[in-house]
């Protein structure tokens, strides 16, 4: 394990938050500024996305790493689902198995300025896979609640629409877009503000979600022991998964990080906001502080550099 | 003046287009939406954080008939059943 | 315990120094004003959003006498009017 | 539909963390929470300007029995006697 | 017409926002990030303009600009309110008046953005047109009213005052007399914050105003068809207007390209704060989603790269 | 006195938004933009400070300082206290003394911009001052109460740690400690966020205080004409001694201007937090708007350029 992280301001600044929170400082930031820095932070991600995507022809190799993606994620959601299906009821299980199979975009950002502070590269793709693997398992998920309650009135398109609509998930792939059609030379004006002061912008808002983490902690002493050790050891089940996917299908170091990182993330933004319509009987309370409070701090502190040095490992 | 009733809703945030669409009834002229709504209930703390909406509510005011309310009562209480909330009645006089 | 009037306004955010200067009246001890407020009436949508505040309501709650209320009412109605919103008044006892 | 009180409370938001402890109170179930809320009282305008809150109100509604009201109600006015604000009772029906 | 603007980040993120209100995504910034970022853009277009006007000397032709600029936009909102008064009734059709008579920052803003990326040079003290053409179009359009409802409360002197303190007009001059009066080494300081990271800003905010027109487009289909065709075609017919003006004049090929989009674009922010308090009985439901929904996208899109081309044409 | 004050536009961004206040322009951000910017501000200043603090070593004269800081702070403390007392009672004159024995973070904020732009070293341990200032004179000022009025419900402990934990106190130390730690190669990525754009910000936010201000100075006409005259010479006695603090003790003259505004300046953030909830019978409407409204201006027009001038004349 590497002390990085614990010398990282972008970690540190998570658990400046997280401390805020336990300390009961009066410190908070209002929700329009969380909304305001995290579509910038998914705005800037996209958009050079898109931008590196377009810089890079679209290969088959390409379409083989999204397609993995898109399996694995929804191989985690069918087996969590199985798993919990017992203990948790069907929603409740469903919502976890939504919450493991979808993937965390402040996770990804967080892998992504650790590579870039290594200077290894990865594909602009990468992005494409982030927003490809936001929905699968969301609506696999709402599927095993349909299956056992055939009167819900949502169907299956406006599900679809719905999740793909959701705030994170539309700015993230507009923005990719954009980054994709856009004239690259009027993309230069915009780089100061979406690249330059990215960094310290995430910092800003991890010290928020550090807060927010904080106060979804107060959750987590009511959950049973059999979650909270699934939120604890399932990120380095799922990155050992992803990773072996990539050395199959032959991915650069760089994108293994970014795919191992993907499947060990668990969302706690698109799936509440998509479950609380289609499957209000799920309990946020149980998958978002598992999500946020547990999976996301055991990620970026102690996942990131492992997978990493796994990677080396393996790659060389 | 004249004598009304003045039915006050919080649910959480998600579930509002839902509470629109119920709104969408004859007699109700218009109704006033306070967002970004904290509180504490069975279903423990929300407290407007959080990038989701999961743990916001909205407080929603609707002046309307008496006759109205319990036209549209067994729909609210329907879906506050399922979303979680509270919802109640008083009477007012209009100016 | 004492049996008051609360009267509670919903105008729009610009027309709300005019609401100010009425409730400069005596017996009005104070208010309570919550700002960016939504809402859908006969005009429309007041969504609050966009720079300029006209799609903005504001929600004005005043504790006062009865004789009060009767006091103002017909300027807060006239303003209304013109302006569009509503206005309720209904009984309370304050601690 | 169930005969029951509506408390409404505006005080200081610095001072909320002290009302929250008197509402954890048996028989009490919820309260919702209006955040940055303006107004103007005996203390001057609160216009909910600055870092420190101190110029912030919080309005907090409070749905419960009357006779909950009753056991709070001398907590309530001490607080609201020291840090300022105001607090009404009025009868709704929850549906 | 030009295809560039297509492919321009700038008006793409206006055109995600429309995508957004049409595919009910809930993605929505909220009102004081709205306020803060607008606040910026003026602050900062203020600063650059008045920093400009004072490396150059207030000139002759300086002054006939402003005053031709001041003409065109009441001699615009004069024509107006005559052409629509018997359709709509007074109220409306000086509130049509005020609209178009008067000009959007945002549009000049965004015309700014185009001039650069040419590297087409403008003068400072076009801001200070931009400023000047914000109210007299305004009080015009509420004298319009008072002719023929003598009773009203607000007198002349206060009414000026009145829009002249309004939000956004305030710190537009504001910010203007400090770039004009301020110590040029120490603004240099502050760049990075208004110019670096400006087009980027401007982008997120075009998001969100995309987000407010496509609000204010469903009000579209209440108004007539002479109102519509009106909010289609008068940008053009006024941008002719201004750019003789500019020939006439002598004035330079960047400015006469931020004279039309002045002349052409219409005000969503300053006159709907004006006539709510001054001609309540005027309908904002009216000429906002005219102005916002129509006039500024035909502007952005196929206006500035318009008329930008027919200036290149007769100025050379 | 200097005249370049008057043309600094940190500065009169400060005066446009008291004239906003003044000339009711409905111009306003609201409130989860204020706390945005100072929080950003205060996150800059405070992970610059650690991060100096750990380019140069801790040493002997650094302690001086420190301790000669608090010291001055407490001594300012009880005099003011005991000055008071008579004429507007404990509660009020205990607010006072917190309000003049703390500080500012926003005019040491001010005065850092000041020296930067005149290329005057100081050393990263100020804003260690800065923190270690914020809060013993609070607490002095909260026991002058309590000798008073023996049946409090805070403990001692309880106040230390409530003072501490307060936002702006906490994220400033925070981000002070996480400058002193983190990795300084990572700490270049974040510098275009917390140093670049930090001097637009702060005109940005001055403009936001100056409104703030101009509310707060409404209530000034009810304060006696004593309060008023302390609130207007109080900073200059206060520099002085701070100033000969610096002398003896041999500090820089970049540390010894920002110990004279140190001293000079008063607290309108922590008081009011702190007082609020210890001593809700202190009137924030006497010590917030004197502060503010009176004492602000005039260290950041007049304080800090002469206490440079006598520095000046001091030290060489
Ligand atoms: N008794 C109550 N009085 C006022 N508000 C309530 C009450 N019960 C619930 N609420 C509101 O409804 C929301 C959801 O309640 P619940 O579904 O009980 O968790 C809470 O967060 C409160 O805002
Ligand atoms: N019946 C009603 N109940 C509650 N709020 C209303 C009602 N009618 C109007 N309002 C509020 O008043 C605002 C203006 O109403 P109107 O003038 O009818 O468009 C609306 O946006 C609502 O916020
Ligand atoms: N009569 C009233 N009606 C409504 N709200 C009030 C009233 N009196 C006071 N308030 C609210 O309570 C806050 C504090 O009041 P005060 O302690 O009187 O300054 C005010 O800022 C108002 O928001
Ligand atoms: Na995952
Ligand atoms: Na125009
Ligand atoms: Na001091």
């Amino acid at each position: 394990m590497n002390i990085d992280q614990f010398l990282n301001p972008v970690i540190l600044f998570f658990f400046l938050g997280v401390l805020a929170h336990f300390v009961k400082s009066d410190f908070q930031l209002l929700q329009p500024i969380t909304k305001f820095i995290s579509y910038y932070l998914l705005m800037s991600i996209g958009l050079k996305g898109g931008y590196e995507l377009h810089e890079n022809a679209f290969s088959l190799s390409i379409v083989t790493i999204l397609l993995v993606c898109v399996a694995g994620s929804l191989f985690t959601g069918w087996y969590v689902f199985h798993f919990f299906k017992k203990n948790l009821g069907i929603e409740n299980a469903a919502g976890l198995a939504a919450t493991y199979g979808s993937v965390s975009a402040v996770t990804f950002i967080t892998a992504v300025s650790f590579l870039e502070q290594q200077g290894i590269d990865f594909g602009g793709y990468m992005v494409a896979a982030l927003a490809l693997m936001e929905f699968p398992a969301i609506i696999q998920g709402i599927f095993f609640v349909r299956k056992n309650q055939p009167d819900q009135q949502l169907g299956f398109r406006q599900l679809v629409f719905e999740t793909l609509t959701h705030g994170p998930v539309f700015i993230l792939l507009g923005s990719f877009l954009i980054g994709l059609i856009s004239d690259h030379d009027l993309m230069q004006g915009i780089k100061p503000f979406t690249q330059d002061i990215f960094k310290g912008m995430l910092c800003f808002f991890l010290l928020d979600l550090g807060i927010v983490a904080g106060h979804r902690m107060s959750f987590l002493s009511k959950l049973g022991k059999k979650v909270i050790l699934f939120g604890l050891f399932s990120p380095f089940i799922h990155a050992v998964l992803f990773i072996s996917f990539a050395y199959v299908v032959g991915a650069s170091a760089g994108d293994a990080l970014l795919m191992a990182v993907l499947g060990a993330s668990a969302s706690y933004i698109a799936v509440p906001a998509a479950f609380r319509t289609a499957v209000p009987e799920a309990d946020p309370g149980l998958y978002v502080p598992l999500a946020l409070g547990i999976t996301f701090p055991v990620n970026i502190l102690i996942g990131i550099p492992l997978y990493h040095s796994v990677i080396q490992l393996l790659w060389h | 003046m004249a004598l009304r009733s003045r039915l006050e809703i919080v649910i959480p945030k998600p579930d509002f287009p839902r509470l629109k669409k119920i709104l969408e009834h004859p007699g109700i002229e218009g109704y006033t939406v306070i967002d970004g709504v904290k509180g504490h209930g069975q279903r423990g703390d929300r407290d407007n954080l959080g990038l989701s909406d999961s743990f916001t509510n909205v407080l929603v005011i609707v002046v309307c008939d008496g006759a109205v309310v319990e036209g549209i009562s067994p729909a609210i209480k329907q879906l506050i059943s399922r979303s979680g909330g509270i919802a109640s009645v008083s009477t007012v006089q209009t100016l």
